[in-house]
């Protein structure tokens, strides 16, 4: 009976836009700079896997050439915004999303 | 059989995610992540997706996530944290908005809203020897040719950024306490810094505009 | 030189006056005290003279009007006006009274102006008037008459406020071009309709269109004309300004508030009679109009202490006179009136302005008396023209009225006949009372009984002295103000008796001009062309207008016996005035004007200016500006409150991310719902 | 036409004239204000020959300069004159050299202020001469920044107030003019066969017919709105008194003399001839507003303590005439409009003048300070109350000319408004001469009586305009001929487009009961 169910692309999608709103979810909750940083890269997996659904639905390869690309993205950023983070961190101790708002209008 | 992977893997994804999500400690986070990336490297599999899988596993898994754990390890912020939030609405509103999003997204995908027309990438599926890794790299050396150059370029710009950044600027930057020494753990905000006034326009115009009440910051409690 | 080419040349009357004005203007100050004056007299003098010639040459052509265009002033679409000049009798009259009148003044003025800072400027703005009087009577087209009636008006206020140190005489003046403007009004949009109905303002297409107009439109014209002529000749209720523009020196009260300017409106009712004619009622309401301010004025002339004011106040009852005739339609009895008028009237001011002169500037007739002994010859005109303006036979005063009382009565205008013959009486009374009190009864001008002798005193107040810059004017209700005691008083210098003495002459022989007999009737006659147009009125029998005479004879009899019984002695106290002790609480009313004038001045000082003073505060400053500056408040108070949306906090600005991509699908899942 | 680029050189000699005193030593300002003087007399000159050659019987534009600027978007450098500019230009050209005159006793920064000055002029005549929407509009905005300088720089107290209220006021107004003037165009080029042109004579033949009445109607409220500030009429006059009491003298001569001319030139030429029927519609709102506009300016100017906003206001009342005139629509009317706006900029700007020298001599404005001045300051006073008279509308002076034909022409079509603003002939009187009796009469007290009489410049500067509106009142007619034609060209334009016919006057004798 587990077999007999027909495994579709709804399901995949089903299950992307979960963790996406999780990812999502998670950003806003968290305070901890580098978990945010970890929810959003839960995002972009969702995203990925969203392509790559997508691309053997629709029997395209551009979906999966795009996941590559988000790939890359998501590494650049994920450098940058950790050198950020150590940036912030060598001047105050232990600062949280909330403590770093110089840029307030 | 395709069917009980899948579900073993989807809740695999689902519990990782959770975990970097409520983990308490942000190490937990980290490997909760590793968790969800390679269960999606597993749904990359069964989806002929065989390149992406590799890369996934590798680059995700492998490089970003050990950064982070380097990181982690480096800042020392590897202690328990309490889930406190100072700012009232924020949970609540982060709660409802997450809903309404995935009931908005299950929603549209009920609807065929999509196109739906293959696009003309070129088929995925071709004859028997059919092999993911070749056609991936013939379109992407083909028709992506331009977006991937510019992608090399990102990189070494990401590479230079974290250099610059992470440099030991000139002078000693000590370390600068802003406003009163409470941590960010006191959950009260940072001493506000004092909004400077607005700027003046020139001195001819000084007189011009009303005076700009120098407003305090209305939400710094302190 | 033909008379059509001397008519040519009419435009030479008001040009040499005009010249004198623009010379004496810019060159007064280097032409020095006596020298301005001759100047004006003599340009005077011509104009009188060129005025003789185009009556002569008038005379034998026919028929007796000769029009003449400069030039083309407004040619605007349709509309098309000429500078154009129309010798014409009624015109022709006119410029012979204004020039001759108008020199004998400027003679009598070089005396009387004698020591003034502003000499030569004062014979500029007195030949400006000329000028413009002569332009606004010999105009052959309505806006060539305006053009000469605000002219006249601008005069006046230049006149009446030429010494302007005095605040009074500043006050009165722009009191009374405001009061003219008022009048201006009516009279422009009386043009604008006569431009609107018969496509011209020249006066030969009035004299052919006028009938055929519709009688609510004439009637309306006639009016609007009748409002001018209201603001120019002080008829109730604009008549205000003419009391207070006794400011003026005596010449310009003579001149202008007695012989000319006032006459205007007399002119110009009778120049557009067409459409009196054509309306019928607004003949009416001229008629009431005039008897009812004669009457009026009448009445507050008996209690005025100041020897002008009562006589600004007789012109004003005397002008009601000509509009009660030209009301009924006597418009040639009318005339003679205006002619007759400006002679007496201009000896009764001039003959004022030489006792001022001679009695140390005070105007206050309760303290003289018994002047006859020391300025005879002033005393002598003074009595003739009094006996004239009261009616007294064979003086000119009693023809010309006693023609327009006829008139009126065999027009069976009774109602109006019988106000004017009250009026005549009241005439003869104040005329009495002032000639009784400055000439005759005891001289209460010495040292009051008891009190120590005044000390001596330059022969006149000093210019610009306080007590001059008070103004001579003396209000009803004034303590009376006792002159500075100089040495006995004495007639003035012959350049000021002359004058008065030839406009006494004139006063007496006067009448000859138009008795009422049927072959002697050449003011008539002359007028005939002009007013062809206007039904004739007749006497019923010789009986019944002699019976007429006699009574207005008596009228004036007996208003001049209540005087004698009243002052036969002058004043035992100049405090009390028995005829207003014997009115009592009417004595007092008439004493204010009838309350008309103060309570205009209240109505505009209280509410008026409130009504102003709301506008540019409260609607425009505050209201207006207030809300140009509330929006940009506004502007600046969303900005500081949009400022608080920056909060800093990475994690709003993320909300917000999330938030929007909420509301994007939201639109999404309506668009594919 | 004739090939010598005659309006180019109008416009382009003060431009050129302000870069070269620019060039000039700022160590040395008597050379700066020489070289001033030379371009506005050398633009005088040019004007003067202008006026010469127009022909006075041609109803159509002269002089007609049209060469490509933008080619894509189809505008176009098109320089015109006919009746309803050729006076305006003759007044900007006059009123600029004595406007610098008069701004002789100026110290601070004279090169400056000159240099705005000419830019001033160069784009005030640009918009007088431009025929191209956008042409016109582009000087429309240029004319606003000089204006902003001059008052902001060399003002009194409140100057910057002043300035940016003017500015702002402004330029809202010519915000609705921008996306008017545009949407007409891009209508105009969708209409088939039609390519994009901001070429007037184009759209005004196109507009009437090609436009629905109400696209018509809501394009002629946008023109409003710019146009009804610059005037200023009712309810958006309130920048006015603020910019003339704070602008320099010479700032409040041109601000009076001719900017508030581009409001009522605006409507003649562009709201009249582009959008007939919307005007013929609308004309009503536009008496009201002229007439309240006469009434509300004299009271309210009567009340007003500083002698230079009373004469601002008196400019709002006046320019209610010109469009009361300007919306009777009939000859007369627009005749008495126009000539109004001639007039209005000889005797306001005398007046300002005056003040300004006054201001010299006292350094105040406030009526309550002066007294006697008639006395102590003979010509001056002599001056002040005969051009107090001209702008009260004597007969004699151009004022009543402009004023009467233009009440004349609102009571052949719209009777009331004219009775109504009939009465503003006697408001006019009251406010000034109330003015000044407190300023003039009496007797001179303190400060008022030991003052300098006017000097042979000061009277260079008072004396060409008064003379000039006393030569205008006693003979109109070669202005009035010169104008007529092209009145005639728009009342026929308009009455070609819309059912409206202009009143006949009645022929002589015949009851011509409309």
């Amino acid at each position: 009976m587990i077999a007999a169910l027909e495994l579709t692309a709804n399901h995949y999608l089903v299950l992307a836009a979960v963790l996406f709103t999780i990812g999502a979810v998670g950003l806003l909750i968290r305070r901890n700079v580098l978990v945010m940083f970890m929810c959003v890269e839960l995002m972009l997996n969702a995203a990925n896997l969203t392509f790559v659904t997508f691309a053997r639905e629709l029997d395209d390869v551009g979906g999966q050439a795009i996941v590559f690309f988000t790939l890359v993205v998501a590494a650049a950023e994920v450098a940058v915004g950790l050198a950020i983070i150590v940036a912030i961190f060598r001047r105050r101790r232990g600062a949280t999303a909330d403590d770093v708002h110089l840029l307030k209008g | 059989m395709e069917f009980g992977i899948f579900v073993v893997f989807a809740a695999l994804a689902l519990a990782g995610s959770l975990t970097v999500v409520l983990g308490h400690n942000p190490v937990h986070c980290a490997l909760g992540l590793v968790l969800a990336l390679v269960s999606v490297a597993v749904f990359f599999l069964q989806q002929d997706a065989q390149l992406l899988a590799a890369v996934q596993v590798i680059v995700y898994a492998g490089a970003v996530v050990v950064l982070f754990l380097f990181v982690i390890m480096l800042l020392g912020v590897d202690r328990e944290e309490t889930l406190h939030e100072p700012i009232r609405y924020q949970r609540p509103a982060a709660l409802a908005l997450g809903a309404i999003v995935l009931a908005e997204v299950l929603f549209l995908a009920g609807r065929t809203w999509a196109t739906g027309t293959p696009s003309a990438r070129g088929p995925l599926e071709e004859d028997a020897g059919y092999n993911n890794i070749e056609t991936v790299a013939r379109t992407l050396f083909t028709d992506f040719l331009w977006p991937f150059e510019i992608t090399a370029a990102l990189l070494v710009i990401a590479v230079v950024g974290g250099v610059v950044l992470a440099r030991r600027s000139g002078q000693p930057a000590e370390l600068v306490d802003e406003g009163d020494a409470a941590t960010g753990e006191s959950g009260t905000n940072a001493g506000s810094s004092p909004s400077e006034r607005a700027p003046a326009g020139g001195p001819a115009l000084s007189r011009m505009a009303p005076p700009a009440a120098s407003e305090r910051d209305t939400e710094a409690a302190s | 030189m033909s008379a059509r080419e001397l008519l040519d040349l009419v435009w030479l009357i008001p040009a040499l006056p005009l010249f004198g004005a623009v010379v004496l203007l810019l060159f007064g100050k280097r032409i020095g005290e006596p020298a301005a004056g001759w100047l004006g007299t003599g340009l005077m003098g011509l104009a009188f003279a060129w005025s003789v010639v185009t009556f002569l040459a008038l005379r034998d052509v026919e028929p007796r009007a000769h029009s003449y265009d400069l030039f083309t002033w407004l040619p605007s679409g349709g509309f098309e006006v000429k500078m154009g000049f129309l010798a014409d009798p009624l015109s022709v009259t006119f410029i012979l009274f204004v020039t001759g009148v108008g020199a004998l003044i400027h003679l009598y003025a070089i005396g009387y102006m004698h020591g003034d800072a502003r000499f030569g400027r004062f014979f500029a703005y007195m030949n400006l008037f000329a000028a413009s009087m002569l332009v606004l009577v010999l105009g052959n087209n309505f806006l060539v008459t305006f053009l000469g009636w605000e002219g006249v008006g601008l005069c006046s206020y230049l006149l009446v406020s030429f010494w302007f140190e005095r605040n009074s005489a500043a006050v009165a003046g722009k009191k009374a071009f405001v009061t003219n403007r008022i009048g201006d009004f009516g009279f422009m949009l009386a043009m604008f309709l006569i431009f609107a109905r018969l496509g011209s303002l020249d006066y030969g297409v009035m004299t052919e269109g006028a009938d055929g107009l519709a009688n609510g439109t004439a009637t309306a014209i006639a009016l609007l004309l009748f409002l001018g002529a209201v603001g120019k000749s002080a008829q109730f209720p604009l008549h205000v300004w003419l009391p207070d523009a006794m400011e003026g020196p005596t010449p310009v009260s003579a001149l202008i508030h007695a012989a000319t300017m006032v006459t205007a409106g007399v002119f110009l009712v009778a120049r557009a009679h067409p459409f009196f004619e054509a309306s019928g009622s607004a003949s009416e309401v001229v008629a009431w109009v005039g008897a009812g301010t004669a009457l009026f004025a009448g009445t507050i002339a008996l209690v005025q202490p100041d020897i002008k004011r009562v006589l600004a106040y007789s012109t004003v009852s005397q002008l009601g006179y000509m509009f009660l005739a030209l009301g009924v339609g006597a418009y040639g009895a009318a005339i003679f009136l205006v002619v007759m008028h400006a002679f007496f009237k201009a000896t009764l001011f001039l003959g004022a302005g030489s006792v001022i002169h001679g009695n140390a500037d005070n105007q206050d007739i309760r303290t003289m008396g018994g002047l006859r002994r020391y300025m005879p010859y002033t005393a002598a005109a003074f009595i003739i023209a009094w006996l004239a303006i009261a009616g007294i036979p064979p003086f000119a005063g009693f023809w010309a009225k006693d023609e327009v009382l006829a008139d009126a009565f065999f027009a069976d205008q009774f109602g109006v006949w019988a106000v004017g013959t009250v009026a005549a009486a009241l005439t003869a009374l104040y005329m009495a009372r002032e000639v009784w009190l400055v000439f005759f009864g005891n001289e209460r001008f010495r040292a009051p009984a008891g009190g120590d002798p005044v000390e001596e005193h330059a022969e006149e107040t000093p210019r610009d002295s306080e007590e001059w810059l008070r103004g001579p004017t003396v209000a009803y209700g004034e303590p009376p103000r006792s002159p500075r005691l100089t040495h006995d008083r004495h007639e003035v210098p012959p350049t000021m008796v002359v004058p008065v003495l030839v406009l006494a002459a004139l006063s007496v022989v006067g009448g000859l001009l138009n008795l009422p007999f049927k072959t002697l009737e050449h003011l008539g006659h002359w007028l005939e062309p002009v007013f062809e147009g206007v039904p004739e009125i007749e006497a019923t029998s010789f009986l019944s207008a002699a019976r007429l005479s006699t009574l207005s004879v008596f009228m004036g009899v007996l208003g001049i016996a209540i005087a004698l019984l009243l002052y036969r002695r002058g004043l035992p106290d100049p405090a009390r005035d028995p005829l207003d002790e014997r009115l009592g609480v009417a004595g007092r009313v008439f004493g204010h004007a009838w309350y008309v004038d103060e309570s205009i001045a209240r109505a505009v000082a209280g509410p008026g200016r409130r009504f102003a003073d709301w506008l540019n505060d409260g609607l425009d400053h505050r209201g207006i500006d207030g809300a140009v500056n509330g929006v940009a408040n506004l502007v600046r108070r969303t900005g500081g409150g949009l400022r608080r949306v920056q909060s800093g906090l990475v994690r709003n600005y993320a909300l917000g991310v999330v938030f929007g991509a909420a509301g994007l699908l939201l639109f999404l899942v309506f668009r594919a719902g | 036409m004739d090939e010598f680029p005659l309006l180019t050189c109008i416009i382009l000699t003060p431009a050129v004239g302000a870069v070269l005193v620019a060039l000039t030593p700022a160590r040395r300002p008597e050379l700066s204000r020489a070289v001033g003087y030379a371009a506005t007399a050398a633009t005088a000159g040019f004007a003067g020959y202008l006026l010469w050659h127009f022909e006075t019987g041609r109803a159509g534009y002269q002089f007609v300069e049209d060469h490509r600027w933008i080619g894509s978007l189809g505008v176009r450098y098109l320089l015109g004159v006919d009746g309803i500019s050729l006076f305006m230009v003759a007044l900007t050209a006059l009123l600029f050299p004595l406007g610098l005159l008069a701004s002789a006793t100026l110290t601070e920064r004279v090169k400056a202020f000159t240099v705005w000055m000419l830019i001033l002029e160069a784009s005030l005549l640009g918009v007088f001469l431009g025929l191209d929407l956008v042409l016109f509009f582009v000087f429309f905005e240029i004319v606003l920044v000089p204006m902003y300088f001059i008052i902001g720089g060399w003002g009194h107290e409140n100057r910057v107030y002043a300035a940016i209220k003017f500015f702002l006021f402004t330029m809202a107004g010519s915000a609705f003019l921008l996306v008017g003037l545009l949407t007409l165009a891009f209508l105009h080029a969708r209409a088939p066969g039609n390519d994009l042109t901001f070429d007037l004579r184009v759209l005004m033949e196109w507009a009437p017919g090609g436009l629905s009445d109400g696209t018509a109607r809501l394009l002629f409220l946008a023109f409003f709105a710019a146009f009804a500030v610059k005037v200023p009429l009712f309810p958006l006059h309130t920048w006015l008194p603020d910019a003339h009491t704070e602008a320099p003298t010479a700032g409040s001569v041109i601000l009076a003399g001719v900017l508030l001319k581009m409001g009522t030139y605006g409507f003649l030429r562009f709201s009249l001839t582009l959008f007939p029927e919307a005007a013929v519609d609308l004309a009503p709102l536009l008496l009201v507003l002229a007439t309240i506009g006469i009434t509300y300016g004299a009271i309210v100017a009567a009340m007003q303590p500083d002698l230079k906003r009373l004469i601002a206001y008196s400019s709002v009342a006046h320019l209610g005439f010109v469009v009361l005139g300007i919306f009777a629509l009939t000859t007369q009317g627009l005749e008495g409009g126009l000539f109004t706006m001639i007039s209005h900029g000889l005797t306001t700007s005398a007046l300002f003048l005056l003040v300004g020298m006054l201001y010299d001599r006292r350094h105040t404005r406030q009526i309550s300070d002066f007294g006697g001045l008639w006395k102590s300051v003979p010509i001056l006073g002599g001056l002040f109350v005969a051009t107090a008279f001209a702008s009260i509308g004597l007969p004699g002076f151009s004022g009543f000319v402009g004023e009467f034909l233009a009440l004349l022409g609102t009571f052949l079509v719209h009777r009331p408004y004219a009775i109504v603003a009939a009465v503003g002939v006697i408001l006019a009187a009251v406010y000034l001469l109330w003015a000044v009796q407190r300023a003039f009469t009496g007797e001179p007290s303190g400060e008022n009586a030991t003052l300098p009489d006017l000097g042979f410049r000061e009277l260079a500067c008072v004396v060409p305009l008064l003379g000039l509106s006393l030569f205008l009142g006693i003979y109109p007619k070669p202005v009035i001929d010169r104008v007529e034609p092209s009145v005639k060209g728009i009342i026929e334009h308009v009455e070609d487009h819309t059912d409206y016919e202009e009143p006949a006057v009645a022929t002589e004798g015949e009851e011509a009961e409309r």
